[in-house]
């Protein structure tokens, strides 16, 4: 798990997301990629935001759109530069692919290709914490269009009846594919779904990370201390298109455009600078060096060979 | 003829005749509408609807939250009170969200209530593999739904057949579940512009032969066909079937064809065990025609794996056309039986 | 459709409810009957004052226990009486039993063996009437534990956001099954639900019919305005088992008894006297009426031939 | 030995069996534990958890809201952490609520994570007909799972093995889904009180003849050796197999008593069209057996029909012991076939 006890730390964490998924996008542009992949360009302060907020032993559950889950995690970039070129080095053994990258041991119970697909794990986890006596949290990440889902329905009832040490991060960007959450929901904010389950419930500015942190602080101290699962809300934006093939007819550039101007990292970059933390400009020589970093992932990763075909047939059981 | 084209016959993909069939029945009846996700402005996840929700407005093509089972069980009510609803399932692998709905309700409902109900539901949804879309992206879930009696299930292979048989499925009284293939999408095939029929439940033979019967459905169907231009260059005359109803099946057409080969080999994609073609051996087997095998029938089918994302790993495991020739091969060197 | 405009006719029809599922029970007990039943007996006066506020053209979907909906809807009694038995003549030709009464044409959709099996069902009859732009309204009954169900979420966000004309009856009898209101939810009422999907929602007493009636007509009012569904939740008691076979160890017979004192039928029976609708003491002898009306159907339906053992082939398609 | 039981070993229904197996494995392992609706002071819809409540508590024997999918999924998760989660599905139609979980997930999270996870989950439900409680609670849908890799499917028939079955199940680092069958519950058989294992993917021989093979699992595998028994008064000796485990499929078994007898009829309960009797004919005919087939080999399963409420209807569309006689009988009387 990532140690993100460190201000730049976090910042550099948000850099290296939107490094990643821009070389992801990248490469499916030039037809590197096959398969499809989600981008989480625009909600880095969201998956880093929590992940501050969480100690060794906490888990957590992604999506589709799981690349910035598992790097905030801390999962190790190259693997996961190897799972989308599909060799065998990567975390699945090139049998997941972008929706399915997981560590199981190191808590990363896995992104998840069915919208509110882990909703249903992370309690599962929650639950082993709980019977077990230990002190640990598991956090759901899920967008906007799981909560139409039926499965947001049973768990969180089955986490507040229960009082599971979940948390519930509602990634509110905006859209479920193309359906702007205008038009999937009738009343927002989405959190207030909570008091009706009767647990907390928090709408947060998810572009912004400390706001992010300090809100999935509040939901992990509630859950650790058997106070039960929270609803967090954090409202975010994807800038790219819902997948790598989008031509994003249902929203106009001038939205895109209007929310790039919130854009987290540059936030919070600027915040550091105000704080002292960072530098004047120190920023954008970072972000190269985050860059780098995806760079050299991905060409070691391209250094590793393909499975063998007849590695498919196996792993089906233990 | 419109456009110029003979007969009013034109060359169009297989994603642009399912469109074709939906816009059609739309502008014949004002009770048939499209439901989905994103199948509006998007114009669905593999672009089947695009365009519709111009014709036709946000209240007939609708863009629905994610709510598979809410929206099937919608879907059914609507088809109960004389409706006809066309349901999209984004991939068929969702289909897992709505079973409850498409097993225990639309399946049921007119034989629990005595025949006193109609359900004429069409749930269209893409399936199959080969995407590179991995395990949750990519499966072939049809032989569940021919074990679901009420259901009916087709897999059409051609554009001729998506046009004719989603308008059939449009006119049944009952739910239809209507695989497409991501693969076939692009397909072209010579499609009238007019609407017209092909009845559900027949099979069709798409060449003719004497040495061997193989039996296909949807995209596979292609790969018997592929197989068996193969096989012709070796003299081996394969004759083809495409099932293109799952249920009710056919099993007729294979009878007579096995009758007159003594040879069969199914070619399915979805998982081999369980697998709609075990269904097919077992109709062959238990007939009469089980007398006129004169060798052991064979399955070629999907690895008994969920669908690994590696390009190479996803081929390993998938049916192929050289995977059908091979089994075709095999099947011939091996000892004939004759009864005696 | 039952028509209920006149306040005895609203009495004698809980009457006719509880004397139906009293003499399944008996039934039952005696072992004349097989498969399984759930009886309404307690909750009478949630269908009756609902139905008392719709009009014909308007649709229901019933639950698992669904004799009470079936009567109040006005569902022949032979018919229902004969369904049970199993009879050709039954509702369903023998076909369906208790759990999937139905008479489609007229406007009742079918009870459901599945708990909030029929949520979608009730939307898509609303749907329908609102594309054919007829002003009629889809009741949906279900259960307190039908709200724990995906379903549930999946549907009331589906009609909230089309504005569907549905309304969603939920029976709150203090039970799913062996589990109770207090341990299967951490929040109640649970009609407050319904803000967080942006409807009305609204939790009245379900033991006195003229609440359960005014909420109803409220909701009724509502779809039929175009202002979409509401959620109506109506507090009520089951005084029976879950189904034939219960042992009730999961609640106290003092309970049962405190909640019996809140008597639907005799409370609506005292206020008609009350009223002037209805002389001292009337209720007992309508009451017999009742009760005469089902013997008399059930003795009919025991008249009716068995189904020819091959329909079970007929009917699988149309 | 305890009470004076000799050996150990007690008459004991099909029901105590069953608990019995819950009961050890929950005194030998903390991390197992018992979820499901109505399972504890109710005892479970078919009281199979009686009492268990009274010994481990609420917090290891867990009454849950309605909501198949979300704790279907909590045993996902619970067992990926290493738990070992037995989830109880309340009669086995509604199954169809936790579809995905199963399917999407359960089966296939070790795949798609390249083998680097377990899903040790065992699902308990009860299905079959022959209650009077028609359609939607009276199926038997477990060729659904047999048709998806990464799940275990068995079905005992005896308490014996539903107790040692159940203790495999609890070992094994797989999704395992485990049938029940309401009409077994109070059956009686020979259990020892010890905990022992019977290995999963191992079918019975029980009974030896060289006539006819007759494989069956789970309810009817009893029918097929009551037909046996008549069948045996004419003379006719049938071996008798008891699948247990769906799947993963001991077909080498079959083939072995097919090889012998040269004729074979599967018994099964579900919808005749794609269930997993199709599976166990075509492994037969796919297989060099095929050639010692001397008869088409025959299906008696339930017709392609809901399950009707009225008793005679319900009767009428089920196999029985006298329609597996039957088709013993017409199998025996058609004209027999020898390879050349
Ligand atoms: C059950 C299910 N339905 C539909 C899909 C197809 N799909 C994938 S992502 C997506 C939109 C999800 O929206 P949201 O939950 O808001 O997440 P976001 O993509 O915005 O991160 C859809 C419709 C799916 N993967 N699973
Ligand atoms: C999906 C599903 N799960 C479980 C059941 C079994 N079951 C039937 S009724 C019932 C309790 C339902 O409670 P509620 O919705 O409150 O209705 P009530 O019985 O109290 O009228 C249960 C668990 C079912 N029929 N369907
Ligand atoms: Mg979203
Ligand atoms: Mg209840």
């Amino acid at each position: 798990m990532r140690d993100l006890k460190d201000r730049k730390e976090l910042l550099e964490t948000m850099m290296l997301i939107r490094a990643f998924d821009e070389k992801v996008d990248e490469l499916y542009a030039e037809g590197t990629l096959h398969g499809t992949a989600h981008f989480y360009v625009g909600q880095e302060a969201v998956a880093v935001g929590v992940m501050a907020a969480l100690e060794e032993g906490d888990v957590i559950t992604g999506t589709h759109r799981g690349h910035g889950h598992a790097v905030a995690f801390g999962l190790d970039l190259e693997r996961m530069a190897a799972e989308l070129l599909g060799r065998a080095s990567g975390y699945c053994h090139g049998k997941g692919g972008s929706m399915h990258i997981a560590d199981v041991e190191a808590g990363m119970l896995g992104a998840n290709g069915i919208v509110g697909g882990s909703m249903g794990i992370a309690c599962g986890a929650a639950w082993a914490f709980k019977q077990r006596g230990e002190d640990h949290v598991a956090v759901c990440f899920f967008g906007d269009g799981a909560v139409q889902e039926g499965i947001f329905n049973e768990t969180l009832n089955l986490a507040a009846v229960w009082k599971l040490p979940v948390i519930f991060v509602c990634e509110n960007n905006q859209y479920a594919m193309s359906l702007s959450v205008k038009r999937g929901f009738a009343h927002e904010p989405l959190s207030e779904r909570a008091s009706g389950y009767g647990i907390a419930g928090e709408t947060v500015d998810g572009m912004e990370l400390d706001e992010v942190h300090r809100a999935a602080s509040a939901a992990v101290e509630r859950a650790r201390s058997g106070e039960g699962p929270t609803l967090l809300e954090a409202v975010t934006y994807r800038y790219l298109g819902h997948s790598k093939s989008d031509a994003n007819l249902y929203r106009t550039r001038e939205e895109i455009k209007q929310w790039r101007t919130h854009d987290p990292i540059q936030r919070f970059a600027a915040k550091l600078e105000e704080e002292g933390v960072l530098e004047k400009e120190a920023w954008q020589s970072l972000n190269e060096q985050a860059k780098e970093q995806i760079e050299e992932a991905f060409a070691k990763a391209d250094q590793e060979p393909e499975p063998d075909p007849e590695s498919a047939l196996e792993d089906v059981y233990a | 003829m419109p456009n110029g084209v003979p007969n009013g016959v034109r060359e169009i993909t297989y994603r642009e005749a399912v469109r074709e069939a939906m816009v059609e029945a739309m502008r014949e009846d004002a009770e048939v509408f499209l439901m989905g996700e994103d199948v509006g402005v998007y114009g669905g996840a593999f672009g089947v609807s695009r365009g519709m929700v111009e014709e036709f407005g946000e209240g007939r093509v609708v863009d629905t939250p994610l709510a598979e089972a809410g929206f099937v069980g919608l879907g059914i009510g609507a088809a109960l009170m004389g409706m006809r609803p066309i349901v999209e399932i984004q991939f068929s692998d969702f289909i897992t969200h709505a079973m409850d709905q498409l097993v225990n309700q639309a399946a049921k409902l007119r034989y629990m209530f005595g025949g006193k109900a109609r359900v004429p539901l069409v749930v269209r949804t893409p399936g199959g593999a080969g995407t590179g879309a991995a395990a949750q992206h990519s499966q072939s879930l049809e032989a569940w739904f021919i074990h679901v009696p009420g259901l009916k299930v087709v897999m059409p292979s051609t554009p001729y057949d998506a046009k004719g048989m989603l308008l059939a499925a449009l006119d049944d009284p009952n739910p239809v579940i209507f695989y497409e293939h991501k693969l076939l999408y692009n397909r072209k095939g010579d499609v009238p512009e007019k609407a017209y029929r092909v009845p559900l439940g027949e099979a069709r033979v798409s060449r003719e032969g004497e040495d061997i019967t193989l039996v296909g459905a949807g995209l596979v169907h292609r790969f018997a066909l592929e197989a068996a231009e193969a096989l012709s260059d070796e003299g081996v005359e394969a004759e083809v079937l495409d099932l293109r109803t799952l249920s009710p099946m056919d099993h007729e057409a294979v009878l007579r064809s096995v009758e007159k080969t003594g040879k069969l080999v199914v070619v399915e994609e979805d998982v081999k065990t369980a697998g709609w073609g075990a269904e097919v051996v077992s109709r062959v087997v238990e007939s009469e025609s089980f007398y006129a095998l004169d060798r052991a029938p064979a399955r070629v089918a999907g690895a008994d794996t969920p669908i690994p994302y590696n390009k190479n790993l996803e081929a390993f495991i998938r049916p192929t056309p050289e995977k059908v020739v091979e089994a075709a091969h095999k099947l011939l060197d091996s000892r004939a039986g004759v009864y005696a």
